[in-house]
């Protein structure tokens, strides 16, 4: 029988491979990419909690348009800065960018 | 007159302490000014002195004024400035004061020409204020301050001509051996003061009369004498004496011939109460008093620079007072004070006067035949000389004779027996001196000495008159009034005995002869002695190598250890800080290159902290719930 | 256990999202991996409709499936120079790698095992009637200020793409 | 339901709001206008923040305070967004055409920073931290021609974005434990289990984020030495201040201490005391001013923290006490390195020296408000210091305390090495640096802020005091 | 008189000079340094009349002004001067205006110079005054940083660079107070806890009774942050870097009255708040404190150079001062804060005196001198003064205070005060052989070009040496002051008069 748990479960697992995502990937693009997949995991459990634990209140939905909208805000953002970069740099190899360290 | 001037008698310290603060703020540019006031002022102690003195000695024996006003005090803790004074104040007042002026007007033809005159005029009456404060104190406290002053002022004096470095040498070992004396000095004090409450001697005497715990008494009474075995130059702390004779010859005379070096003795005599009350210390005081004599005649022998000479002569004669006053005959011990200062401040500034003559040639070897130049300054040496070695009528015969009747009436046969070698000793040193100097056959150096100018001569006169003089108080003439006044209850009076007189005569004129016999008419030649007691003469010769062990145990105690003691700070204690310092920076610069530019590891740290939280909230709960 | 037709969907729905997010991380084509995060963004909303969730799953395509991987893919082609084949490969740095992949696990295993002994205070009802009427209600209502300050979040978003993407120059 | 008491909140939205649309609509020669303008409405603004400082009030049952403690913190983030400004306004003329969307990014990011501090509850309070969040990431990345700008800003896009991940993930479980995103409510409403422990420590992870504290503090140094100064500024005194508001509110209110099994204060302890250790011992390597003030900021987080980690009067009298003269102190410095990087280009420590012989004022300032950080009296650090550690050693965190005065004396260290730079380096140009009115005038405030709160931190205190009745 | 709030006076004078001076134009030297003079001259003249004015048959805290400071740490501004910190008060103006007078001829960057200087004296001073815990450790800390400025741009680099001396000095100074900052904020806490009543002011503190374990701790802080600063054996590092490097004015205000602070603030704080965790902490100090002073004479003895003796001599002075407060009884404690302001106003003259050589010459290695007193009389009357109160001679105000500390600390350490006595004998060693290389031996021609002191580099000597005398011939005048002082305060903690408690 399919539980919250279950819901749970599949969220951190989404979360997790969006987590692995962006620690491997070289590209900036497949790292906003996995981003996204983090925040929808998110948006798995809240919609699976408002459902099991406050059906007959909608503030799990209500949060997971608003993580909806600023994910979109945060993607938007995200592109445009590595077209700029992109534009400078030639390259969106997130190994290169390493001008300020130490 | 008398009842006036006891009270304020502290007048007596405080005249030349003006005339020092004056000549050292204001008139220094002014050398014949600050001369002037220097003697003035001395001449006003001198008369205060004698005025004391007069009135102590019409009053019954034994009358004792005492005034004292609050220096230091504080609950448990109370040092004041006093007045003590008793037919012994008296006695050293009047010492002092004589000396010290005869001295200071000697000084005006000693020093003529010398840039510094001012400076020397001040420390001269700042040590004489300083040696009269000692003199009158009524309280430890109050002698211990005196007595560190009086150390400073003999530094300052034996150090006149900074320019030498061995006058500079010579003042800093007067000052630090001197320092350790005054460190077992301090000691006692404080003991004094912890046990019995008070430093005051009239308080103290009552307070012990019924102390008996002698494992207290011994070291204070041991500690106490080593403040006078330092400043008195007895054995094992006598090395500044002779070298001390690097300064003026009139400094010599005063501060190392008559009063200073007397003070230790002085002190041993103020608070004899202390040391009878101890027959231990009596006999340590004996002891070394007896070593030292016997000591530093030896040397004297074999010395060649007439300063050097009359310096061990001192050494051995306080080191007959310290033995008087361990075997408990403390009037003869004084007595012997009072008339050794007389005489040989007298040899000192005659030496002085042939050292003028000579201009500045002190070797006796160099000198010969100044009877002919100089009859004055050689025949009052020659009395001085006379005296010293105990030749009646003069006061060096009576003084000694009492001490060495003290050392057969106490039942010190041993002491006695080194007391009459070492009469014998000291006459035929003395002249040898003369016999060489001033009889001498080597004609070379005689030419140019001529005498010097009355404003020398004068003292010179005056200190033999009192030389031949001084004797007679204490002879049975006078039916020895010194002893009347001055006595302890613990000392010892000896009756006086012919055989001894006439024994200690007897060995006195064999000393002379033999020095007659060797020196002047050569029978036996200087010479050959030496080569025979090769051996002995070279050890004679350099003091028993005690300053070359010193100076060895110095380097290796004092220098070495403070080498490595620096070397410790600087590598170690120094060095754990610093090293604290290279970790932290290194630490830091470690942890700084966690940062490599890496946004992926920024993220990887970042969950790497909140998988370890995570972990440990979990273990934290789950210990909670299950 | 009864297995009902709802958790067969979810189960479908599941392994179809956890496929396509592999495939996201996996796959060495940005392009591959592009399409295959709009599939899993379609699987989600799958999700939300068997959680009986409509608007969201709707709000779901619209916004992710749709505008989110639109602008994704523009970006790449904006991007694209080299040949497509090897854009999307691991970062070089194998050691980093190794620790991600042992980190992400361990997150997960610590992650499901609290979640998991969680005995969670479930609530058996049946949902709401009027869903999409309660979020409004709760956007114009309570929380309003929540409901302002996104859209000014937009706003900024929108101004700061163009200020990135358009790049005006600055004066040296 | 009386709006009234959201005017602070309006008045700065229109404010931003108008300075993008006016900023659009004049011409060039107005870009200036644009500045001063704003400037001007924001010091209006802070005049009715203070007036209206004891009214409170609680908006749609508890999602929305109104009380003393956010308005304490919106007139804080008044004051700094206005410092901010002014001592930037030379530094501005490097962004030429969009130099009026500077001004409105900053007042919107204000406005994020008010709604996050005074939201009671999560849903307002994640989005006030986003839009806080977003405006400073195209902030960061605002020089594009700059590589390390754009460089510091995408990587800050990427951190930000997984620990708000995390936030949520947070929020979630507790939304999951307690059936509810008001705080108030979620106090009495939970039980211990391992999920709530998880969300718990994942709501840590995500605050800890913002206000860089030790295992996520690495965005930290090179976002600030990347991005523009002033933006930089405004990062390290608003965001911080805000990310603490919340995290007060959050802990205080939701997971009241003692009350519960689960002890968060020592976990914030143990994160404090990293902080404080780690972010002073790689600041003494640094050799840019810039990025030395990036872990000194940190530091100053962990000192901050230890504070909320004593969580009594004392303790939250400190966080709000530092956060404060913190502001002075900070942008005090950053105004400084602002007018070395105009004038020499660069921040490193070689850019500084001789500047006491160049211009003697702006030595003097740098040196006040850099000793006020490291908590030397008669500056504010001193009082703020003291109150944060007897906080601590009240609470029964001794040893907190100790490591943490150490260290501040140890960060005295590299603050000094900046002042021995100043006062006997040698420098080739002897001109001194010339600043134009604003940025004196922000100068002279940071400057009196520090030394009067130092001197005389009796006012301040009573005025922190109110702010914090709530919570005792 | 009574209201006219003279102990501020006293206190901000130096710090308004300093604000004047900071808004004279750079390049005109005369003002400044007039300004500086006036100032210091005017604290100094208040300070001696509040020293006459001080009714010593009545004790305890006068001149007391109160103005509330911070409400509810229960601090307020209260100044307040007793038997203890009047003397000290005093020995800071005298340094203070000796000085500025010692740092006549200094040419650059005279504007810092003396605003930094008077803003030090203002520092220093301020611990001396206040009777508010709070306030003394403001003063406490504020002093550190005008310090290091003054060192790394005056400072002179001989064994090690002036940078690393004043950074080690500052460093370990505020090490020590991180420490003293916790013991007093626990202090300050547990007096809360108990009584419920916020309050920093020292003589409420001591009216409650700590438990002794705690009392130990927050001693143990005390001795430790005090210690440092009173260079305390294991802890006394940086202060011989510290003189040296430092600048004349620096070395001659640090040496003289900074140190003090830490004594002052054992007494004050140590023994009079916690008098069960001084008393079994006592004896550790005693024995550090014969390590100090024998440790010390001892490295004197090897050192060349003329400011690192008399670094190592008032590191070992202190162990004298350490050992008569560890005594813990009226007599030791009395000859502890004599011995403060004897040694301040020494090293205060020493360091002008070798200050002044040291800017003529530029080279303070003892072996490069000899015979200076043929060209410098009046510096070396000067070196003599302070070499000779230095070595403890009677007649000048340090005999007192050792003589005093020695009866007190005998009563209580029998052995370690005569280990303690001995340090007189390598004293006199060390300060004679120094004097003696560089002012007496023969005339060297290659320092005739030296001119003695004229004019206002008389100052220090004039000022400095007649406190010296003056304290020395006539103890009285500071004595009762300071036993008036100290009586109240052990009564109030209930030692035992003369036998201390051990």
């Amino acid at each position: 029988m399919i539980g919250l748990t279950h819901y749970l479960l599949l969220g951190t697992v989404v979360f997790c491979i969006g987590l692995f995502g962006v620690l491997s990937k070289r590209n900036a693009i497949a790292v906003l990419m996995s981003v996204e997949l983090m925040l929808n995991a998110v948006n798995i459990n809240f919609v699976a909690i408002n459902k099991f634990i406050t059906p007959n209140d909608v503030t799990g939905q209500l949060f997971s348009i608003f993580v909806i909208v600023v994910a979109a805000a945060e993607v938007a953002v995200g592109l445009a800065l590595i077209i700029s970069i992109y534009r400078h740099r030639k390259s969106v190899d997130l190994n290169d960018f390493n001008l300020l360290k130490w | 007159m008398f009842e006036f001037i006891l009270p304020n008698a502290w007048l007596i310290p405080l005249v030349p302490v003006l005339a020092f603060a004056l000549i050292g703020l204001f008139l220094h540019r002014w050398p014949k000014i600050s001369a002037a006031l220097s003697i003035f002022s001395i001449a006003i102690a001198f008369i205060l002195a004698l005025v004391i003195a007069g009135g102590v000695f019409s009053a019954p024996a034994g009358t004792v004024y005492e005034f004292s006003t609050r220096w230091l005090d504080m609950p448990g803790l109370q040092v004041d400035m006093g007045l003590l004074i008793d037919a012994l104040t008296a006695v050293m007042l009047l010492v002092v004061t004589t000396v010290a002026l005869l001295v200071q007007i000697y000084s005006l033809g000693y020093m003529k020409g010398d840039p510094g005159i001012a400076s020397y005029y001040a420390y001269q009456s700042l040590f004489a204020a300083s040696m009269l404060g000692l003199v009158i104190a009524n309280n430890l406290g109050q002698m211990f301050v005196f007595w560190e002053l009086v150390g400073i002022c003999s530094y300052l004096l034996i150090g006149f001509w900074f320019g030498k470095y061995s006058a500079r040498n010579a003042a800093i070992k007067a000052f630090i051996t001197n320092r350790v004396g005054d460190f077992g000095f301090l000691l006692a004090i404080l003991f004094l003061q912890i046990m019995f409450g008070t430093l005051n001697f009239g308080e103290l005497s009552d307070s012990m009369a019924g102390f008996t715990n002698m494992t207290i008494l011994i070291p204070v009474a041991i500690l106490l004498f080593c403040g006078p075995i330092g400043k008195s130059a007895q054995f094992p702390l006598h090395v500044w004496l002779p070298d001390a004779m690097e300064g003026p010859t009139p400094v010599s005379a005063l501060i190392h011939a008559a009063t200073m070096v007397a003070a230790g003795v002085y002190l041993v005599a103020r608070a004899f109460f202390i040391f009878s009350a101890v027959p231990q210390a009596m006999t340590v005081i004996a002891v070394i008093g007896g070593f030292t004599a016997l000591f530093a005649a030896t040397i004297a022998l074999t010395q060649n620079d007439i300063k050097r000479i009359l310096a061990y002569s001192t050494l051995s004669q306080l080191g007959y007072m310290m033995m008087a006053m361990g075997i408990g005959a403390m009037t003869a011990g004084m007595f012997h004070l009072m008339t050794h200062a007389f005489f040989k401040s007298l040899l000192f500034l005659g030496a002085g006067s042939v050292i003028v003559a000579m201009h500045e040639e002190q070797d006796i070897w160099k000198m010969g035949g100044l009877y002919k130049k100089m009859p004055i300054t050689t025949w009052t040496f020659i009395i001085g000389a006379l005296a010293l070695s105990g030749i009646p009528p003069l006061s060096g015969f009576w003084s000694k004779d009492e001490i060495l009747l003290g050392a057969l009436a106490s039942g010190h046969i041993g002491l006695y027996i080194i007391g009459a070698f070492v009469a014998f000793l000291t006459a035929l040193y003395m002249f040898r001196l003369i016999f060489v100097a001033f009889f001498g056959s080597n004609k070379a150096g005689a030419e140019k000495a001529q005498e010097n100018s009355a404003v020398m001569t004068v003292p010179l006169i005056i200190l033999a008159a009192i030389s031949v003089v001084a004797g007679l108080v204490n002879s049975p003439l006078m039916h020895n009034a010194f002893g009347h006044y001055i006595n302890s209850p613990a000392g010892i009076e000896p009756h006086p005995s012919l055989i001894i007189m006439i024994s200690s005569t007897v060995i006195a004129l064999a000393g002379i002869a033999m020095a007659w016999l060797i020196y002047q008419k050569q029978v036996i030649s200087a010479e050959d002695l030496k080569y025979r007691f090769e051996g002995i003469y070279k050890v004679l010769y350099h003091k028993y190598y005690i300053d070359e062990i010193y100076a060895w145990l110095g380097a290796r105690l004092v220098d070495g250890m403070a080498k490595v003691l620096y070397w410790f700070d600087i590598y170690v204690v120094n060095g754990f800080i610093n090293a604290i310092a290279y970790v932290t920076a290194i630490t830091g610069e470690v942890l700084k290159f966690t940062e490599d530019g890496q946004v992926q590891t920024y993220a990887l740290y970042m969950f790497a902290g909140i998988v370890l939280l995570l972990v440990s909230a979990l273990y934290a709960v789950y210990t909670v719930l299950i | 256990m009864t297995v009902s037709l709802n958790d067969l969907v979810f189960v479908a729905m599941a392994l179809v999202i956890v496929v396509a997010a592999t495939g996201v991380v996996m796959l060495k084509n940005i392009v591959h991996s592009a399409l295959s995060l709009i599939l899993a963004f379609v699987g989600v909303a799958g999700i939300y409709f068997q959680l009986s969730a409509g608007f969201i799953g709707l709000v779901q395509i619209m916004v992710y499936a749709g505008a989110i991987s639109v602008l994704i893919i523009f970006a790449i082609m904006l991007v694209m120079d080299k040949s497509v084949e090897k854009t999307n490969l691991f970062s070089p740095n194998i050691i980093r790698l190794l620790a991600g992949m042992g980190l992400t696990f361990l997150l997960f295993v610590t992650l499901g095992v609290s979640i998991w002994f969680t005995k969670f205070p479930v609530v058996p009802a049946e949902g709401p009637v009027d869903a999409v009427g309660m979020l409004a209600n709760l956007f114009m209502g309570d929380y309003v200020i929540a409901f302002e300050t996104a859209a000014i979040l937009l706003l900024v978003a929108v101004i700061g793409a163009i200020i990135l993407a358009k790049g005006a120059e600055d004066k040296q | 339901m009386d709006f009234s008491l959201l005017t602070t909140e309006i008045l700065v939205a229109l404010i931003g709001l108008l300075v993008l649309v006016v900023g659009l609509v004049l011409p060039d020669r107005g870009k200036q206008l644009v500045g001063k303008l704003s400037l001007l409405a924001l010091a209006i603004v802070l005049v009715y923040a203070l007036i209206a400082f004891p009214r409170e009030a609680s908006y749609f049952n508890g999602i929305y305070q109104v009380d003393v403690f956010g308005n304490y913190f919106k007139i804080l983030f008044l004051i700094a967004g206005i410092l901010v400004m002014l001592s930037a306004s030379k530094y501005i003329k490097r962004f030429a055409a969009k130099s009026s969307e500077f001004y409105g990014l900053m007042i919107l990011a204000t406005l994020g920073m008010m709604v996050l501090s005074a939201s009671g509850d999560f849903i307002t309070m994640y989005i006030g931290l986003e839009l806080m969040t977003i405006s400073f990431y195209i902030l960061t990345a605002y020089l594009q021609s700059d590589k390390r700008s754009s460089e510091a800003g995408l990587k800050y896009l990427i951190l930000g974005a997984i620990s708000s991940a995390v936030l949520l993930f947070g929020m979630s479980l507790v939304y999951a434990m307690t059936g509810t995103t008001i705080i108030s409510e979620i106090a009495g409403a939970w039980t211990m289990q391992p999920a709530m422990a998880a969300g718990l420590v994942m709501i840590i992870a995500g605050f800890a984020f913002k206000i860089s504290v030790i295992p996520f503090h690495m965005w930290a140094p090179d976002i600030y030495q990347g991005a523009p100064i002033p933006v930089t500024t405004y990062l390290a005194v608003g965001s911080k201040a805000a990310a603490f508001a919340a995290l007060v509110r959050v802990f205080m209110l939701a997971f009241p201490p003692g009350s519960i099994s689960f002890n968060w204060n020592i976990i914030l302890a143990v994160l404090a005391v990293l902080t404080m250790v780690i972010g002073n011992l790689i600041a003494l390597t640094q050799k840019n001013v810039k990025r030395l003030l990036a872990y000194s900021s940190i530091a100053q987080a962990g000192y901050i923290l230890v504070g909320l980690v004593a969580a009594n009067t004392y303790g939250l009298k400190g966080v709000l006490f530092y956060a404060m003269l913190y502001v002075f102190s900070n942008t005090g410095a950053f105004a400084v390195a602002t007018a070395v990087e105009v004038d020499a280009g660069s921040t490193d420590i070689d850019a500084f020296n001789g500047l006491a012989k160049r211009s003697p004022m702006l030595a003097a300032i740098m040196t006040v408000c850099m000793l006020s950080l490291a908590g030397i009296p008669p500056m504010a650090g001193f009082v703020g210091k003291f109150y944060l550690f007897s906080g601590a050693i009240q609470a029964g965190y001794l040893w907190v305390a100790i490591i943490g005065l150490v260290m501040s004396m140890v960060s005295v260290y590299y603050y000094l090495g900046v002042a021995k730079a100043m006062y006997i380096g040698v420098s080739i140009d002897e001109n001194p640096i010339k600043l134009d009115v604003p940025a004196q005038m922000a100068l002279w405030a940071c400057l009196a802020g520090t030394l009067l709160i130092g001197i005389y931190p009796g006012p301040l205190s009573n005025f922190v005091q109110t702010a914090i009745s709530m919570f005792l | 008189m009574n209201n006219f709030p003279i102990l501020s006076l006293i206190l901000l004078a130096p710090l308004i000079g300093a604000i004047i001076i900071m808004c004279l134009p750079k390049d005109n030297g005369k003002a400044i340094k007039y300004i500086a003079a006036i100032s210091t001259f005017l604290s100094l003249l208040l300070s001696l009349v509040v020293f006459i004015g001080y009714d010593r048959s009545l004790g305890g805290m006068q001149f007391v002004e109160k103005i509330p400071w911070i409400a509810d740490l229960g601090v307020n501004y209260a100044l307040g001067v007793d038997g203890i910190s009047l003397p000290l008060m005093l020995l800071t103006n005298l340094i203070g205006f000796s000085a500025v007078y010692a740092s006549w001829n200094n040419k650059e960057r005279i504007k810092e110079f003396f605003a930094l200087l008077l803003i030090l004296i203002t520092g220093v001073m301020g611990t001396f005054v206040t009777t508010d815990l709070f306030i003394f450790f403001l003063f406490y800390e504020v002093v550190v940083i005008p310090i290091y400025l003054m060192v790394i741009m005056w400072g002179s680099t001989k064994r090690v660079t002036k940078e690393y001396a004043g950074m080690k000095l500052t460093i370990y100074l505020l090490i020590g107070s991180a420490f003293l900052m916790v013991g007093l904020i626990s202090l300050f806490i547990k007096a809360k806890g108990i009584t419920g009543v916020p309050s920093m002011d020292m003589a409420f503190l001591a009216t409650i009774d700590f438990p002794v374990s705690f009392q130990v701790m927050v001693f143990a802080f005390m001795a430790f942050a005090f210690g440092t600063l009173l260079s305390m054996f294991p802890f006394h590092a940086w202060s011989p870097d510290g003189y040296a490097g430092a600048p004349t004015a620096v070395s001659m205000i640090h040496a003289g009255v900074l140190k003090k602070i830490g004594g002052y603030g054992l007494i004050r704080i140590g023994l009079f708040i916690l008098p069960a965790g001084a008393q079994i902490i006592a004896p550790i100090i005693a024995v550090l404190a014969i390590g100090n002073v024998v440790y010390a004479a001892y490295i004197c003895i090897s050192q060349k150079d003329l400011k690192y003796i008399v670094g190592y001599s008032s590191v070992s002075h202190m162990g004298y001062v350490l050992i008569g407060i560890a005594a813990l009884n009226l007599i030791s404690i009395n000859g502890a804060i004599i011995m403060m302001f004897a040694h301040g106003v020494m090293a205060a003259l020493f360091f002008a005196m070798i200050g002044n050589l040291y800017e003529k010459s530029h080279t303070r290695n003892v072996d490069d001198f000899g015979g200076l007193a043929h060209q410098m009389p009046r510096l070396s009357v000067g070196f003599m003064l302070a070499g000779l109160a230095s070595l403890g001679l009677p007649g000048m105000v340090n005999f007192i205070g050792e003589f005093t500390i020695f009866v007190g600390a005998f009563s209580t350490y029998k052995v370690l005060t005569i280990i303690g006595v001995s340090g007189i004998i390598f004293t006199a060693l060390y300060i004679l052989r120094a004097l003696g290389n560089v002012l007496f031996g023969p005339r060297r021609e290659e320092w005739d070009h030296l001119q003695d002191l004229k004019g206002p580099e008389m100052v220090p000597l004039i000022v400095l040496g007649a406190a010296i005398l003056i304290g020395g011939i006539f103890p009285f005048t500071l004595m009762d002051l300071i036993s008036s002082g100290v009586g109240d305060l052990i009564a109030q903690v209930g030692l035992v008069q003369i036998g201390g408690i051990l």
